[in-house]
């Protein structure tokens, strides 16, 4: 990749089916390094932004350029540059962390698996767990390894889906702390959270999204914090009206 | 190409790490084959009806339980902790994901069945033993073609709330040709028949798992999207 | 622009549908029960055969659009090709039953026994399942675009299968003594013109009720559709 | 030769089949057209 090309481009992204419109038209770029965090209500997309843009689902229309590489196409090649973490931990509860990581090592084809697997292991400090069955781990260790799980190819590209939901204090400053680390070592990160505290502390953008549209979209300079809060708890409390009219 | 066979092999190695530790897919599937078995056997009179002509039915019926219990605890497997979508991140085909689950089903039913057939003979009194080699070609064909199509429909059901109750009532009457098939064969092969004299039911189930693989492969990438 | 042509179809076109489908059903009804000579050895049950091939004609091209329509949507992704295969599958199982519910209605007197495992018969159980099958998942699953990818992959898996069923079923039977039946050319062999004819004017009259049920069901489908959609716009204008 | 009687069954069913899904079709169409209205007047109520 250029030094100099956006990381993401994302231009009248729509993911639509019949009337259920999830993502509505969303723009914008991010450039190698950015860190971009996504706020909004349940319901949003936000989900489902991400979906799109690590290719896991096809938009409908509007194109994504991910690492040079067009989502639409269901590019093998951008799967490589991506990393994802997500509520969910995508780790085989009865192997233990070695085997997972190895595992997924050889999905991504890199050599030595073994390795790059302890060597990961170690970077999240579960090195003296690394024998034991996932299914005995705690909700931390387990993003924790999750983390392992996202980096472990040395992606420059990472999507966190929000990833401090169900974690204590403890783990979700670990949690940060590798953020911060990856963020150093300039890789692009778009997070989605309902932490204001957390979300905007790390971030270099941040954007509201509100019923599949970006609502707004700043450089962190140039938000007040106060002003962001009072707007994004607006939108949360239109959109609880929304759905229990809704249902 | 390499990496692609690499990937393939990397899904069954992790299977069955996983079946090593935890031995719960292979005992159950054999327990349950062999429970099929003997309600059978209690609810026919042997004394009455000839064991080759019940008989292959009945193995037949218990491979194919045992085998559903096998896929829904597959796909259970890779729903768990969303491990689905992780392999779906991996930069490898979506046909790897398939054919790695389908090359595992398909080992651990016919481990399964190589324990379960001794003891179909002695409960049936029947000799095997001479139409061993044609009866294990009938069992790979009947087998492939189960897990061609059930490897399929269990990744497609395993996305649904009731996917337990969805799985057979889906599988099931899109295997019935290759059920008639495969107890045709077996009976014929227990009667004595060779098997050059059935070629068109070898027929029938080969492109039956020919065809349904090929549908797979093109179909797997609409089924495997979030 | 939805609304319109929505309003459209309940206008002009199918009006002419609906007067064409009952003349045609009225023409076949005169036909089956006044005009068309009563068979000689089977008598009057024979009757029930203009109303059982036309409605396993009519299945059969159901599941047909089906298979074509899932095809066509995993193609193009269009939610006009669910809506289709979806109607479609609805009609076509329906009159999947009319036929395993006339058959042995005929099979009683004619064979003695309510049901033989024939061929024909058989299959057409086999593929009743499948549909229903079909239904059910689509059921099962929320509104959207996963509900419409798995029934149109169920779809295709579920067309493909009817060869195999075909040949399965036959070769099975081949074994066992063969009841009397209704095979193709037994029946045709000593069959009047007027039979022929009445047998025509009946299909006619049931490939237009497939088409007149289709309409309706589509347009319900979009309703529902256009409905999510002005609730939503409702919504979030509040 | 006197099956009338299943000749009866046979069309009571066909016809009470397709006459009982016309009439759910109808009935569902209704319900769906009154929605319809009932949404876009309270729609029409609020624009103004």
């Amino acid at each position: 990749m250029e030094p100099d090309e956006n990381a993401m481009e994302v231009r009248h992204l729509r993911k639509s089916f019949g009337v259920l419109k999830a993502v509505d038209g969303i723009d914008f770029e991010l450039k190698q390094g950015e860190f971009l965090t996504v706020f909004g209500p349940n319901g949003a997309g936000k989900t489902t932004l991400i979906k799109i843009l690590c290719g896991l689902t096809q938009p409908t229309s509007g194109t994504a350029k991910i690492a040079g590489f067009d989502v639409t196409e269901g590019n093998v090649e951008m799967r490589k540059e991506i990393g994802v973490i997500s509520h969910a931990t995508a780790l085989y509860a009865d192997l233990t962390p070695v085997e997972n990581l190895m595992f997924f090592a050889r999905m991504h084809g890199l050599s030595q698996p073994e390795e790059k697997a302890m060597k990961v292991i170690d970077e999240v400090g579960l090195s003296q767990r690394r024998n034991d069955r996932v299914r005995t781990f705690s909700r931390g260790m387990l993003q924790r390894l999750s983390i392992a799980r996202a980096i472990l190819h040395d992606p420059t590209i990472l999507f966190l889906d929000e990833p401090f939901t169900g974690l204590d204090i403890h783990a979700s400053n670990v949690l940060k702390e590798h953020l911060k680390r990856l963020h150093n070592r300039r890789r692009t990160i778009l997070m989605t959270t309902h932490d204001i505290s957390c979300g905007l502390e790390m971030c270099d953008k941040v954007a509201l999204q509100v019923q599949g549209k970006f609502a707004f979209m700043e450089n962190i300079a140039d938000v007040n914090r106060d002003q962001f809060e009072s707007m994004y708890f607006d939108a949360v409390r239109d959109n609880q009206f929304v759905m229990e009219i809704g249902s | 190409m390499n990496l692609y066979f690499n990937q393939i092999a990397a899904i069954v190695w992790k299977d069955f790490v996983t079946e090593l530790k935890t031995r719960e897919l292979l005992s159950a599937m054999f327990i349950f084959a062999l429970l099929v078995i003997l309600i059978f056997i209690f609810s026919i009179n042997l004394s009455i009806v000839k064991a080759s002509e019940v008989g292959p039915g009945v193995l037949w019926v218990a491979f194919l339980f045992a085998g559903t219990i096998g896929l829904n605890r597959s796909f259970m497997l890779e729903k768990e902790n969303g491990c689905l979508m992780g392999l779906m991140l991996v930069p490898a085909d979506r046909t790897t994901i398939y054919f790695g689950k389908l090359i595992s089903n398909f080992i651990f039913l016919s481990i399964m069945e190589l324990f379960i057939l001794p003891l179909f003979m002695i409960f049936f009194n029947i000799e095997i033993l001479e139409y061993l080699g044609p009866l294990l070609m009938v069992i790979f064909l009947g087998t492939l073609g189960f897990c061609a199509l059930g490897t399929l429909l269990s990744s497609l059901s395993s996305n649904l709330k009731t996917r337990e109750i969805m799985l057979p009532i889906l599988l099931y009457p899109l295997l019935i040709p290759i059920v008639i098939g495969v107890v045709r064969m077996t009976g014929q092969l227990l009667e004595g028949v060779p098997l050059l004299d059935m070629m068109k039911w070898v027929g029938l189930t080969a492109s039956f798992d020919i065809i349904y693989i090929g549908v797979s492969i093109m179909t797997i990438d609409h089924i495997l999207e979030e | 622009m939805m609304d319109q042509e929505i309003n459209e179809d309940s206008g002009g076109e199918s009006s002419i549908l609906v007067w064409l489908t009952g003349i045609t059903f009225f023409a076949a009804m005169a036909a089956i029960f006044l005009f068309v000579p009563t068979e000689k050895t089977e008598g009057p049950i024979q009757r029930i055969m203009y109303f059982h091939i036309p409605s396993a004609w009519l299945s059969f091209f159901a599941f047909f659009i089906v298979f074509v329509s899932s095809i066509l949507f995993l193609w193009k992704k269009e939610r006009e090709w669910d809506i289709y295969a979806n109607a479609s599958a609805e009609i076509g199982v329906i009159f999947c039953s009319l036929v395993l519910i006339t058959g042995p209605i005929w099979a009683k007197p004619i064979w003695g026994t309510w049901w033989v495992w024939d061929a024909r018969l058989t299959s057409t159980l086999i593929l009743w399942l499948i549909y229903v099958a079909y239904l059910m998942l689509r059921a099962q699953t929320d509104a959207g675009s996963m509900r419409a990818r798995y029934a149109a992959v169920l779809g295709i898996v579920g067309f493909l299968n009817i060869p195999f069923i075909h040949f399965s079923v036959l070769w099975w039977r081949t074994f066992h003594p063969q009841p009397k039946v209704i095979s193709s050319e037994g029946f045709g062999k000593g069959m009047d013109p007027s039979m022929l004819a009445t047998l025509g004017v009946s299909l006619g009259a049931f490939t237009l009720l497939y088409f007149l049920l289709m309409g309706q069901r589509i347009r319900q489908e979009k309703l529902k559709d256009e409905i999510d959609r002005l609730k939503r716009e409702k919504l979030f204008s509040s | 030769m006197d099956n009338f009687g299943f000749l009866f069954a046979a069309n009571a069913f066909v016809w009470g089949g397709i006459i009982y899904y016309v009439y759910t079709l109808k009935q569902r169409n209704r319900e769906l057209e009154k929605d319809l209205a009932l949404l876009k007047e309270a729609i029409g109520k609020e624009s103004r």
